[in-house]
């Protein structure tokens, strides 16, 4: 049989397993549509806050050495109502929304700006490493995680996906309680809290000093997160963190992620990498002989 | 070791010349800099204040670039300070640049966007014939129409400047200008740069009259790298897809001299 | 004036400011003297148990494709006693000794096995990601921190440093634990809990499955665990973390380190690594006019 | 884009050869392996059992390679019965190899110390007076006799085999034929790889007479790649600085011939 890159992340079912992270090209529909046509199976957007924020001044970027990135935008987003306008005529492309907020109501506000328009799932993002208030504070706030997620699952029929990563609270720990409090599923991981310093003029070089590391120095630590969540529960995962390559995207598969996300890759490769990995998914699932995403699915877990 | 573009190089500002009360043009030694295309940029980096992005100026001594800029926000106003012997950082050279045509050429600036148009000058054939429109708001906002002259001088040429005043040159928007141009010689192709809207008619004027003409657009960049979508116009980035796009691409986007986006990603009108 | 190379850690006095860190070709004298005088301001054992351990089996140590280590050698290690008869003859080399232990009377005897010998200060691993009941899930426990750390300072006059990296609870926590029960100085960061999976056979390369990421991809993550217990803490601190670079060196010196370690440098570049930082540092020093080390200590938190 | 000589790259077993009852040669494809010195050896990783150091053998097929393999603990017996069709990781190649000399060559081998032995031979010159000898316990141990002739067949050269128990060849330790041959006539160079004792006695003889002598050393490894440490023998780290040394160097040595280390690190007599 011909294998597909149809795939299920519990209640979401995608053509494709790639997707686009949050935060990369995540503030147009017609960047979407074009990146969908490139092969991303679905599109997270930029995470929205109630209201619009300019982000931190740059440098807000920074290119590592080693490779990967680190970044301290500071979540700029024109904020959820004018971007559930800008989406409403949105017929196509699967549309993740991450939404970012300090409290349960935050959360409950930006969905209802969103009834008209045709959103695949929301993303929580529990898990910015450089903002105040919002992001990995909320995450690393186990009774607070357990608010959101409950009053986000009342008020929406549309599936709800949990972002962790590597906050002062273990992330195994907010996984925990998220499902406990009914979610859907879980993205893991978001960016490493990091900093670079410039030695010539002595200063950290992104203007909030701290920012996230992301790209491939992120990769063996995001692998070991999907990985030891697919061990310790039972719930669909989408794997993101330095994904560049399609061997990268199966030894998340493999780690037991139903899906992926990418971002960093598109700063290094631009967006033809959706495609590649597609391919070398399918080449891949043809010599292993599986008809779809799932054969492959948390298989390293067995050896 | 080859450098990596996107990391940062600190360079040291060699020189400042001030152009008009609030542009200046500081120039650095760095040899990367000093060979990139026109319409391309560099993200520069003012250590404590901000990074932006600038088109990449020429210097008239080898090895040497610069940047040409108008003070205006924090950003600008921090780099238009910076003094000579301070340090700043810079990476890119990012973006495509120019299609060279060769024959009859009209080239049109508007302050800052002048600084591709001064690089497109090194590149012209000496057969060219080569024709400069600069436009400035008064007689005070006047710079580079001697270095155009200058970089010309073995070509066949015309300088003309136009003030929306009437204080220097011809009075009147440099659109009209082109208009009249385009509509009294044949061209073989039109360069823009400048205010979105100059580019908007300067386009429209030469498209629609079929003469192949490029855009070098300015968008909010914060990542010039095609990661953070702040430079977006409609489905093209233009840190990456741009900032060059020739007036066939640019006539079916709609956000092209009505919309920008602003710091939160909000489109607004131009 | 010239510049030197001497630096103060707290009550530590080194004549080079670059040593190499635990586990890295590290349990040999003979070694030690070669690495000393390759430019090595100092060494750090192995860590060192009460009793020999072999350590898990091979695979142990994965080379990452976006650069850096991953290893999982279990901390093998021929035990204190037979370390510290190995070393007594040691005069010239300033030696670190690493300890790993589960209860406070671990560290305690181990300490008595090295009264002959020549330690210039211990280090306390509490921090290694990939064995049970040492390592990190000590340093994930307060209690037992606090337990170890006011022991050990109490069995001997040697400076005594806690070494700590991410872990389940915050390593800034761990940090104000140690310090609150007497410690001379941290060291950060160990290595980061990671994975790798190949995908031809579907299996996690390391025997232990997970391992500790190490090298050129930690170094932004190191480098804010520096500069964030600079900020926080009063304490002298010894950066580790993929520096490779005499840059990289420098970066740690203004976030606030006032030494440094190496181990996976030495992968990649062999032990010249030390002459070329040590030459490297000086000439930095020479154009910024500083003597000593201290000088760009915690600079760019000034900014 | 070049192979990373430290990332793993999955091969095919396509070939199993006995050797002895406790020897096995396992052949594969790859053009690196195929093309490494005499003296230079792999990490070989069998999934889900372990990872060990081999010397990579030579194979009569262009772009193949080999292991050589005595079943011994878990990782040498969990390699002996890999099958073929069945994948194997390998990275390097790693060390350095033997300085090959011109004229009279002795080459000592004992077991599968005789693999890198094999690789040196297709690298001697025509003119070269090569003599072989080759040590093993007993007649049923005795491997590679035909293949050192086959390498030889146009060289002036000799194949002697010593057992100890004097099953095959001649009796008695390899190393007393080393002193008969070293005694009766002038060599150029001695190479050996074999039981530690056998390397020590084989360079005593020929650097007590001021022979250029080389041995190939094998200490536990667990990296390959000069980090763990694990491979020291002195202030030499066998996998970085070897696994070749020469007589010079090793006669400084105080562990060679007398120490080496366990898993634990601790130095156990040989
Ligand atoms: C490819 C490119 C080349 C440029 N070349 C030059 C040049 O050679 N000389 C020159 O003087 N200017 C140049 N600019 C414009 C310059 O980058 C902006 O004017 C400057 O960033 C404004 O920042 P500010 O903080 O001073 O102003 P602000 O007060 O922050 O903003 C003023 C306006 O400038 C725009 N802007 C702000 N920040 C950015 C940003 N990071 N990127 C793009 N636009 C921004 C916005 O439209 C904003 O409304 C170029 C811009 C681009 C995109
Ligand atoms: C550079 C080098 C090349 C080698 N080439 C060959 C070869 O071509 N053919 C061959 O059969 N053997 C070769 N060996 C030896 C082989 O690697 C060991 O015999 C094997 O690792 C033993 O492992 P085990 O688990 O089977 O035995 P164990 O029972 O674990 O150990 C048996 C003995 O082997 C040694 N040993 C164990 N593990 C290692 C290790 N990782 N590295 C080195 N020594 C170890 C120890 O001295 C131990 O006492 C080579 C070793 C080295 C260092
Ligand atoms: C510039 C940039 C902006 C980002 N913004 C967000 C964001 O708004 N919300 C979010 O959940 N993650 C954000 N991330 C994190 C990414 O979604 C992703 O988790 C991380 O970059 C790791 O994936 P990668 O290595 O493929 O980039 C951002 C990352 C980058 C590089
Ligand atoms: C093979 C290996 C073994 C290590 N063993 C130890 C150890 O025994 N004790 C310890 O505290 N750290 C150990 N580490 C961590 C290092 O000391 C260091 O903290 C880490 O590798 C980061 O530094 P680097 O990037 O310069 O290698 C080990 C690291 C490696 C790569
Ligand atoms: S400036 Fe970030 S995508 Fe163009
Ligand atoms: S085998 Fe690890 S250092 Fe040699």
């Amino acid at each position: 049989m011909e294998p597909n890159l149809v795939t299920s992340i519990g209640p979401i079912r995608l053509d494709r397993p790639v997707m686009l992270a949050s935060g990369i090209l995540g503030i147009s529909l017609d960047v979407f549509n074009r990146l969908y046509r490139s092969g991303a199976g679905a599109v997270v957007t930029k995470s929205l806050s109630t209201e619009p924020w300019e982000g931190y001044p740059n440098p807000t970027i920074f290119s590592v050495k080693g490779g990967g990135w680190i970044n301290a935008v500071g979540l700029s987003n024109p904020g959820a109502e004018n971007f559930a306008k800008m989406i409403e005529p949105n017929k196509d492309v699967p549309i993740i929304v991450s939404l970012v907020g300090s409290i349960p109501e935050d959360f409950e506000n930006m969905i209802k700006q969103f009834e008209k328009c045709k959103v695949t799932a929301y993303e929580l993002n529990l898990s910015c490493p450089h903002v105040a208030k919002v992001g990995l504070e909320v995450g690393d706030d186990p009774e607070l995680v357990k608010k959101i997620v409950t009053t986000v699952k009342n008020s929406t029929n549309v599936p709800v996906i949990a972002k962790v990563g590597l906050g002062t609270t273990h992330y195994l720990n907010t996984v925990g309680t998220a499902i406990e409090s009914g979610i859907d599923a879980i993205t893991a991981i978001n960016t490493v809290r990091a900093m670079a310093i410039d030695v010539e003029t002595q200063r950290p070089i992104l203007s909030n000093k701290f920012g996230g590391l992301s790209g491939t120095p992120i990769k063996p630590i995001a692998l070991r997160c999907v990985y030891e969540i697919s061990s310790k529960y039972d719930i669909p995962i989408i794997g993101c963190g330095g994904i560049s390559t399609w061997e990268d995207a199966i030894e998340f598969f493999l780690a037991g992620a139903s899906a992926i996300q990418l971002g960093s890759a598109i700063g290094d490769n631009w967006i033809d990498v959706f495609d590649e990995i597609n391919t070398g998914i399918l080449q891949y699932m043809k010599k292993k002989n599986y008809s779809k995403i799932e054969d492959m699915v948390g298989l390293a877990k067995k050896s | 070791m080859q450098r990596n573009h996107n990391h940062t190089t600190i360079v040291t500002v060699e020189k400042v010349i001030d152009e008009t009360p609030t542009v200046r043009t500081l120039i650095f030694s760095d040899e990367v800099m000093s060979n990139v295309l026109p319409g391309q940029f560099a993200m520069v980096w003012i250590p404590g204040i901000n990074e932006l992005p600038m088109s990449v100026m020429i210097s008239n001594e080898s090895g040497k670039a610069a940047f040409t800029v108008r003070k205006h926000g924090a950003a600008s106003t921090g780099l238009f300070n910076v003094q000579v012997g301070q340090q700043i950082g810079i990476r890119g050279p990012y973006g495509n640049s120019f299609d060279l045509k060769e024959g009859k050429l009209l080239l049109v600036g508007g302050g800052t966007g002048l600084v591709p148009m001064m690089r497109l000058l090194i590149h012209v054939k000496p057969t060219d014939d080569v024709t400069v429109l600069i436009g400035a708001k008064s007689k005070d906002e006047v710079f580079f129409e001697d270095l155009a002259n200058r970089l010309l001088e073995n070509n066949v040429h015309k300088v003309i400047v136009s003030t929306d005043d009437g204080s220097y040159g011809e009075k009147g928007f440099v659109t009209d200008l082109v208009e009249k141009h385009l509509s009294q010689a044949k061209y073989d192709a039109v360069y823009v740069c400048g205010p979105e809207i100059m580019m908007y008619k300067t386009v429209q004027s030469a498209h629609s009259r079929g003469i192949f003409v490029q855009a070098s657009l300015e968008r909010m960049m914060k990542c010039g790298v095609g990661i953070c979508g702040s430079c977006c116009i409609g489905e093209d980035l233009v840190c990456k897809d741009g900032t060059v796009f020739d007036g066939e691409h640019l006539s079916k986007n709609k956000e092209f001299g009505n919309f920008h986006r602003n710091k939160a990603g909000i489109l607004e009108n131009y």
